[in-house]
Formats: C-alpha cells, structure tokens, sequence
C-alpha cells in the first residue's frame, strides 16, 4: 500500500481512504472474496443495545440502477458483537469503525459506553436508517434532534464519531451543521434515500414494509451533490458514500470534499469492488501523479 | 488475520450449450472449472446480467457437474428480465458467475434410505445429489403439469414417481399425495420447491418421524452473506427461539425441523 | 384508441393517462417521433411571462440510469407561445397543460392570466424546478410558500391547475397539502432531484451550473414512493412521473395512486417512448381483463 | 394535426466493418437502407450503447454514404465507455441509431470555389461534403500528429494541405496558418472540427469577407430537438441580439457570422 494514499481522520489514520459501507459487509463472509487488510477500514453493520431481529422478508428489491432493502438493522446487538465478532476483526490490518444503531437516544449512548475500551477506531452514529419505524428516522430528519443525539453520545465515548446524514431532507447543510454543533467528529453521508418498487402483476409492494433504501450508482450524483453541499457548510471530515463503484467515482467524491469513502451496493454486486476501488484510486493518482490523496479533496470549488 | 490462500470473484464462465426443455424452461451447460469442481449437491451460483437494469445476481441452483469436463449444467425457467437474458445465449458466449455458494445436503454417512422430493423448479438440485447419494433412492417429482428432467432422474432412482397437478403426466396430485398413496418411508428426506410445497413437507416429516432438509428460496442481494437479505426464520433448538437466518451463506438447505414458516 | 383507457382529472376528459413531462417534449421536433393524437396530453415546456435564455452549457450530463439537466428553462415567454406555439398544438387531437415557470408569484399569475380564455386544458405550475436560482427554487421546498403561490396563481385563471411538486424536501406529503389547501386541483411529482456530476479528468463539475435536475429510471423508485405517500395524504387527482420507461412502469405509478402519468426523459432516449408506454398499458389491461384504467388507481395499498 | 406519413424511430443497424484507423480512431461502416438515403453532408446519427451505465445518445457524424449499398461510414475516437463499447462491436452485430439528425451543410448553387477546413475527428463529416460538392475544392486538414482519412480526401480535393501541430506529417501548424502561408481564398467555407479552431475560423472568414459555415458541437441529451440541452449562442442578425439555437435541430451547421462563442 502506497503512503501518499494515507488519510487522518479525527486523529485516526487509515492506509487508505476505502472503507465499507456499513450493512453491506460481513466480515466473516465477505473476507473470502476481499482481502480486509487492503481496506482502510471495515464498518460494521449497525449494531443496538439489544440484539434486533429485523424485518420481514422480502427485504430486497431491484431498481434501475440500484436496489432497495429494508434488512431493519438485525443485529446481534453490542455484547454479542463484542464476544464474537470483534475478536474476529482484530486479527485484521484495518481499522474498525462501528455503526451503532437505536431507537431512542439512550439506546445510542448505551452501545458507545460499552464499545468504550475497546479495539474499535470510530464510532459511526446511524440516525438515518429508513428502515426502522421508530425513533430513528425522526432523528436524522430534525436537525435539533440530530444535534441532541450527537451531543448525548459524545458523553458516553470519546472515541471520535462520525455522524451518518440521510439524504431524505430539504436541506443537508442543516443536518450536517446541527451534527458538528453537537460535538460531530466527522460527517458520513449518504444512508440510503427512501424508495418503493411495486410488482405489477402481483399488485403489491415488493418489500414486505412496502418502502426501503435505495442504495447504489444510481443515487451517485445526488450523493455526490450532498458531499459537495456539506463540504463548503462545516469544518470536519466527509466520508462520502453512495454508489461508487470505481477508483474515478472515489476520486469524484474526494473532488467534492470526501476525505474518505464508503463502498457498498457495489460490493455486493462485485465482491471484490472495494479493493478494485482501492486499486483504481492508485491508478488514478500514478496517472496524474497525485503525491497524496489529500491533494485532491475538495479540489472542485 | 484470517489467511487468505485464495480470494473467489465472479468470472466469465463459457456457455457450452442453452437449450430449451420445456415450456419457458431451459437447461444451460457452463463451463468453468474451479465452480464445477467445488460444487456440493444443493449448492447454488449467482449468475450476473448485461442487461441495463439488471445489476444484482440471479441465484441458480447447480443440476448437475461434470467435474470431469469442469462443466455444469442449470436449469432455469425465464421469469422476468434476468431469465430471460439468460435464454438468450448462445454456444461460444459467456456469463459472469460466482460459486458455489451456500451450503449443498448434508449427505450422511449411512443412511440407507433416502427419500427426494423435488416440485416444479425445485427438481434440478436434487439431480446431482440423487446421483452421489448411496443407498436406496425413492424420487418424488411433482409438475404442474409440463414434466422436464425426469428421464435424468431414471437412471439414478430405485423408485421413481411423477405427479402432475391435472394428472396430464404421471399422478394426479401433489408430491404429499404421492408419499402417502404409497407409503413412501425412508431414513433421511431431501427437498427442493416452491413454499408452499415445503409448508406440506415439513408436517409430513414430522408425522412420520422422518429427518428432512429443505431448501429456501428468498430475493437476493448479495448471495454470499453480505447484506442480510435473504432471511428465513430458524428455530433454535435449543431456546426454543427463531432467529433469522441467512438462506444464501446459512442455508439454502437447513434441517426441515429447524424452519419456521410465516403463516 | 380505447375508450377503457380514459381518465377524468378535474373535469377535463383524457382519452388516456400518458401525458408528455414538461421540457422534454418540443411538438415541433418530437412530432416526427410520436403521433401526438395518441396521446393523453401534450405538457408544454415551462412557459414564463418573459423570454428565458437559461443556463449556459454545458447543460447535460449522463449519470447511471439517468441524466442531470441544467436547461434552466429556456423559454420564449407566453407571448411568442401563444403566437407561435399554440396554434401549431391546437391542430392535434390532443389536450393542451402549459407548464408555467416565474421567479415571483407575480410572474407565475401574469402567465396564467394570459392563458385564461385560450384552448389549453390545464395549468401546471412550476414550483419546483432545480435548476433556476431565484424564487423558483423555495417556493418548492416551503410549504407555505407553496400554499400561497397556487392560491394567487388560482385567482388568474380559472382553468384547472396541476401544481407540480419538487421530490428534494424531507416531507412530500406536507407540500401535497399546502398545494390542496391553496386550491390546487390536482398535483404533479416528482420533478428533478437535485444532483452533481464531476468530471474527474477535468477536474470540473460537468454542468456549467455545477448542480442540475436528476431524472429518468434511476430515480424512479423515489418517484412510486412519493406518489403513494401522496395519495395517500390528499384527495386530489395525481399526475406521476420519474423514470417511467414502459407501460408497466405506468401501471406501478397508477397501483400506487397515480391518475395519470408522464414520460419524460424515456422519451428522449427511445423517441417513441410515449406512444410504447400507451401501447403497453393497453397491453396489461388486455392480459388481466382491466376494463377501465381507473380500476388499478391506488390498488396497492 | 401535421400529418404523419412515416414517424421515424431508433432501428437496429447492421455492422458491415469497423476498423482502427488510427490511435484510438476506428472507421466503422453501417447498413441502414432509410438513415444512408436520406442523409446530407453534415449531417449526424446518434448511437446507442447496451451498457449498463449509457443511457444517453452518442451522437456521430456521417462520414460518407454509399446510399446505393444501404450504407454510410462514421469515424469515431474512442474517448469514454460508449465509444469505448463501438470499438468492440464486430462485422454482423448491430448497433441502434437514429438519424439522420440535424441541418447538413448548404451547399448553394452557383459558389465556384470551395474551402474545406477540418481538424481532428472534425474532418469525418468533412468528406461527403467534398465528394458531393461542384467546383473547385481547397482542402485544408489539421491534425495533432497523426493523421487519418487523407487518401479519401485526395480523390476529391482539387487542392490539399494536411498539417499537424508539431509537423511531424505535412507542413508544421494550424489551419489557419496554411489558410495564411498558401493564400487560400473561395467564395464559401465550410469548417468542423474543435471548438478553438472555429473560434479562430470565423474571425479568418470575416476578415476575408468569405462567408462560412461551421459544424458546432455540445453535450446532448436527445439529439432531436426535445431537451433544449444543447445550445450555442446564435446571433439574430436583424436584432443584433444572441439567442440559444438547438445544435442538434437548428444546427449542427450554423453560418459563421451569425455563432456567438463565449469568451
Ligand atoms: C438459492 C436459490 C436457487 C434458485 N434456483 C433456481 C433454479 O435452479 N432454477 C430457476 O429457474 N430458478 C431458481 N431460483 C429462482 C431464480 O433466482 C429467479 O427466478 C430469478 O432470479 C428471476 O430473475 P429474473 O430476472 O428473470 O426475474 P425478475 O423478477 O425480473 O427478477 C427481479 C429480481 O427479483 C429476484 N427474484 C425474482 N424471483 C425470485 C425468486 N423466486 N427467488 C429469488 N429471487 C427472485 C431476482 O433475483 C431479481 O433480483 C433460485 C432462487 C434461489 C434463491
Ligand atoms: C453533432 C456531433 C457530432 C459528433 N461527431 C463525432 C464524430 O464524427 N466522431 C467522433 O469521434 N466524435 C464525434 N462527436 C463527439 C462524440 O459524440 C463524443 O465523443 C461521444 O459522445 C463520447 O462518448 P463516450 O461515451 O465515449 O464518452 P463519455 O465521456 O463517457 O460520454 C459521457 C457523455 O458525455 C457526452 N459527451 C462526451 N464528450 C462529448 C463531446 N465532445 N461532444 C458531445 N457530447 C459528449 C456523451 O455523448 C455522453 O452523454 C460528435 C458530437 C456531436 C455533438
Ligand atoms: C443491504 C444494506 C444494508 C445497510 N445497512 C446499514 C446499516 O446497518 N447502517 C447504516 O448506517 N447504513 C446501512 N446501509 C447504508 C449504506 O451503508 C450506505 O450508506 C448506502 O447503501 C449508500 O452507499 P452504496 O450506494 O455504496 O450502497 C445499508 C445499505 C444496504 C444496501
Ligand atoms: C431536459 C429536461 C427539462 C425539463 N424541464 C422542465 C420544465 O420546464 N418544467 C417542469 O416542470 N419540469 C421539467 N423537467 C422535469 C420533468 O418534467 C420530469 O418531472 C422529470 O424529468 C421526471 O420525469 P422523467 O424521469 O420521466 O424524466 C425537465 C426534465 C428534463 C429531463
Ligand atoms: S443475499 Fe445477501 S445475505 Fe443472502
Ligand atoms: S440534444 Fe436535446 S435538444 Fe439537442
């Protein structure tokens, strides 16, 4: 892995500015089709207080371009994410961030507090999440709410936090400014943005919760615009997300102002997209001879 | 760090040949070594699409391998874009494949008699696995009322039933009525086919005391475990508790006990 | 054409409910691709009081399963419309909706004003086009602006009046009801979402506006969702379009509330988009037996 | 209601070749009977990719028509994905088109001598216009370095000057230098080629008094008129006044006094 790829988020390194998107990786699975020390960092799927069984099937659906689901965040929940899988992780060369998922603020601070101490690099705060019918979704929609969130878990970690945007908003720079308010470390963006696909001849919604999140190329430039957007609002880092498939999609989000990004939809359709990504960067940058990934972050004005 | 000696990826497999078998069914040979060496009875691929708006896999089940000639053969029904894609193909073209994926029957040691019911598009798996098992077989094919295969399954079963819905072919009834009109008893229960099927299945190996594995169909997204898709509920046996399992990497095949059907 | 396939919005008859989407359709040029008679109804491109230059170019740029648009509603204003344009469009057997553009409200009532008393069959405001930087833009995305635009514009005219909503808000349901509450008889959604394209080579946005209007089958499931959640919230008729590409993409917009719909950027790619869509909603109706099409309207529920 | 004798639409075009002729730069030959009758030199066709990620139209000028074979020639760079995936299609595929598209030159009766001026993938729609024009034709062809469809030139021109930017095939320059060097001088010239030499061109036609005619370029939506995405400033020459004309349905071919370029 070459230096100049290296990124320093919150006073966190990576190797490189590649990580997964939370939700679309399992460690475990996914490490037979991807070499996990490649990656600047594995983000683990959104993990609760409390194990969470999900949603009904089906949970998946195409769309042009993308796909939707409405998984609900199963999850393990932390103590059994703590005995089983972290160990697991540790034995990687990568930095592990976690997804922490919730339903009410207090559910939020109870997963930080016990991830406290332990291995993991970064806490990422899920308040974006379409797919649950609680709290949750309110949550990233109101930017005082993002802003009490944000505040209420800074107190019970002090592993740096990223905070994760939903894009299903009139106006992201709110969001985004509510989040750094409250103590945000970074920002993440996008989570998946609210869709609906409906079978025609059965006459009814695919999904067993009729709506879910629409991930993957398709909603790139809408990403691409929400990174642009927060980067000239607040100071923090981006890590940027939302359909990338390609090394030059990465760089499309770097040029927009990502520090870092996230691969998902496209690694569940290529598995091996997230180090082709990593491997596209590289190229890219031995093309124009880019010294330091960092010379292009928010290049584009 | 776990080792990783060799990292799997999709990858173009060679169509040897796609020809149809029956009404909107066709049968395609694939070539592609690795895949067809691999391959467990029950296990599945994910074929990939070129089509505009097709971007996730299509999970097939694997009929048949000649890991001699590291081909394989699927069976599939065009159903909608992907399938359809698929029919079109020609000797000499290639599809994007990943596999084998999932976990194939457990095919134990010592069990004597086996029983295999496959409906519909469900018989293809079954094929390599009636093949590779020892011991008696008694196959129990049910249709709708078009048959394909069955002259496949003819040299490899002891006994060898064929069930259409109208009766046009073979019995009239389903493969239920087929496994009570003849007493059909056996050591261990092997199935593949739609729900609805499998909802009888179940009960029926409970009934009679028979060990059954079945195998789930669910809407992909990955096909390898990575976006919790593909769920079905598994009964603890132990709490007594479901907890959603993942059909792709846990399954597709799971212990008929073990599932609990939504009702 | 089948008598089946008609549809009544606001008193006004459509022999079918496949209408043109507003600035992807030009009678003139688009009339040696599509037999307008077939169609339900032509939606002009936003007319404004004034001639428009729009935006500079370039003003277009390909995304996955989509497009972004910059075009910034070019236009020759109502005057040269009503000389130029109108008679052209008044020899087709087809109804006549004017999309009509403003940067005050004082703009979007000065157009209607003129259109009162002409052959055209319906109003559709514009409220919610991206791509102009003044007023047009919040009106959208403010639901009391959105309350008082169509109540001013409503007192100019009284031809039936679609207002047509932007997708880029957190709450679409809350915009349909301040459309209702100030007298719209019907509403139209979704228009453009709002996205970025960057070239990575030039190291430059591609649209000279760097932000343009999203549309065509990548934004389609977002279009389904927000159609269901509107009729779901008010009691006027609906005119829904994003993405629809074939007819059955038609029926989902109808199973999930939908009057009728429009075509848009399909339209600009297979040239015969809009009489193919047609074609294909007659051939679902013949296979499961629909006798009218107002039958399937908002059957998924 | 204007009347609609034949509506046209997007038709599948036969590939008779496509050759590289040049880094990057393939000649490709189409069979389509209607789109090779119909066209005028100038004149453009849009082509559609099968990938996944390209929905839009690539629009491509005519090369030259063979309109007693039903077939016409484009020549293309291989610049992003679309072109990229017509450089792959073989001899017996099919490409969709649609076309042909746009205003092709005028070619006024009576002008006696002609000035064709081309640069780089500019000079392709070049070609018909020579062969098709009567008189005397002065042919001015520029290049970067490497040149490409000279020959087919020399059978037509009545004078010829190749040049490239660093002189490493005919005389060393730009167009407008061999305009200068060679006082060239006609009653009508016609250019296409990037947007800087046309930027130079007008201002070398005005100041000779010659009027021109140049092929303008921008990125399109539709290709037909329909989106309004793809305008250049033309100036009304009664106003004074610039307004946005369509280039692919008022144009691509615009009278040289008349096209704004922004500075
Ligand atoms: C483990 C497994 C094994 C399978 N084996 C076979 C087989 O051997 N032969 C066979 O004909 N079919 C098999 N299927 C079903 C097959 O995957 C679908 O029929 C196929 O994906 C439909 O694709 P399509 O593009 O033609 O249809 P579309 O309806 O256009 O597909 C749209 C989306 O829905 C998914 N989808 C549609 N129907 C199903 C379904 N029944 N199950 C899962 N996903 C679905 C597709 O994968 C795709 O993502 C199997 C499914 C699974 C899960
Ligand atoms: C009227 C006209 C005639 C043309 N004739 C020729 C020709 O004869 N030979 C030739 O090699 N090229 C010609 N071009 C340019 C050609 O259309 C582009 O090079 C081509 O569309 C690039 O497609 P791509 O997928 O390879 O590149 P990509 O960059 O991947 O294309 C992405 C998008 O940008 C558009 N685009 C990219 N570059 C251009 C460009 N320079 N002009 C317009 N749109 C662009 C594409 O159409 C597409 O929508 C012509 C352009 C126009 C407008
Ligand atoms: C199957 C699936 C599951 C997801 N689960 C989570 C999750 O648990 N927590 C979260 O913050 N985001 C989740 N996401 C959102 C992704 O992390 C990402 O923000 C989004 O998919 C956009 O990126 P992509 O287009 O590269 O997939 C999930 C996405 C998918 C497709
Ligand atoms: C090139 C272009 C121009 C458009 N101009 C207008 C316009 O003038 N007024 C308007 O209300 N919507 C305009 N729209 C939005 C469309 O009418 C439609 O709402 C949107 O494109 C979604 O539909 P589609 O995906 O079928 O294109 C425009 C869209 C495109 C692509
Ligand atoms: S399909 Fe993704 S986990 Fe099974
Ligand atoms: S490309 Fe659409 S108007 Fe010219």
């Amino acid at each position: 892995m070459c230096k100049s790829m290296e990124v320093n988020i919150a006073g966190i390194t990576f190797k490189n500015p590649v990580m997964t998107a939370s939700g679309t990786f399992q460690p475990r699975e996914c490490g037979d089709y991807v070499d996990m020390n490649q990656l600047g960092a594995v983000v683990v799927k959104g993990i609760a207080s409390e194990p969470w069984t999900g949603n009904a099937t089906p949970r998946i659906a195409e769309t042009y371009g993308g796909m939707l689901n409405s998984v609900g965040l199963q999850n393990p929940g932390v103590d059994v994410f703590l005995q089983e899988d972290l160990p697991f992780l540790e034995q990687c060369d990568t930095k592990i961030i976690v997804n922490i998922a919730g339903r009410m603020i207090q559910d939020y601070c109870e997963v930080a507090e016990k991830l406290q101490g332990t291995s993991i690099a970064m806490l990422e705060l899920n308040i974006s999440c379409p797919n649950i019918k609680e709290g949750g979704v309110a949550f990233g929609t109101d930017a005082s709410m993002v802003e009490k969130v944000t505040r209420e878990v800074k107190k019970y970690c002090d592993k740096p936090l990223i905070v994760k945007l939903s894009p299903n908003v009139t106006d992201i720079t709110e969001m985004a400014r509510a989040a750094v308010s409250g103590g945000a470390d970074a920002i993440s963006l996008i989570n998946t943005l609210l869709g609906m696909v409906i079978d025609v001849h059965q006459r009814t919604p695919i999904l067993s919760t009729k709506m879910g999140g629409l991930s993957g190329p398709a909603i790139k430039p809408i990403a691409v615009r929400m990174v642009y957007q927060v980067a000239n609002a607040v100071e923090v880092p981006i890590i940027g997300m939302g359909g990338i498939t390609t090394g030059e999609d990465a760089i499309e989000f770097i040029l927009a102002g990502a520090d870092a990004v996230a691969v998902g939809t496209a690694g569940l359709i290529h598995p091996t997209a997230l180090t082709d990504v990593v491997q596209g960067i590289q190229y890219y940058m031995d093309r124009y001879n880019v010294k330091h990934i960092k010379e292009l972050r928010g290049l584009v004005k | 760090m776990p080792s990783h000696n060799k990292l799997k990826s999709r990858a173009a497999a060679n169509v040897v040949s796609n020809i149809q078998i029956a009404t909107n069914i066709y049968e395609m040979v694939l070539h592609h070594d690795d895949v067809s060496r691999a391959t467990q009875p029950g296990q599945f691929i994910n074929l990939y699409c070129n089509g505009k708006a097709t971007l996730l896999p299509r999970p097939i089940s694997i009929c048949e391998t000649q890991s001699d000639y590291g081909t394989m053969k699927i069976v599939y029904a065009v159903v909608g874009a992907g399938t359809e894609e698929f029919s079109q193909r020609q000797p000499g073209d290639t599809v994007d494949i990943l596999g084998p994926l999932g976990h194939g029957y457990d095919m134990h040691e010592g069990v004597k008699e086996h029983i295999i019911v496959g409906g519909g598009l469900g018989i293809p798996p079954l094929l390599e696995l009636t093949k590779r098992l020892i011991g008696k077989k008694k196959v129990v094919l049910g249709f709708r009322d078009e048959t394909f295969l069955v002259d496949a399954f003819k040299h490899y079963a002891d006994e060898l039933y064929v069930a259409t819905n109208d009766g046009s072919v073979g019995e009239q009834g389903t493969v239920i009525d087929i496994l009570e009109r003849h007493h059909i008893r056996g050591d261990m229960l092997y199935s593949c086919g739609p729900k609805a099927m499998l909802e009888e299945v179940q009960p029926w190996c409970i009934q009679h005391e028979i060990e059954g594995q079945i195998s789930m169909e669910e809407r992909m997204g990955c096909g390898f475990g990575a976006c919790v898709g593909c769920v079905t509920k598994v009964k603890n046996q132990e709490t007594e508790q479901w907890e959603y399992k993942k059909i792709c990497s846990d399954g597709p095949i799971f212990y008929a006990k073990e599932v609990v059907f939504d009702v």
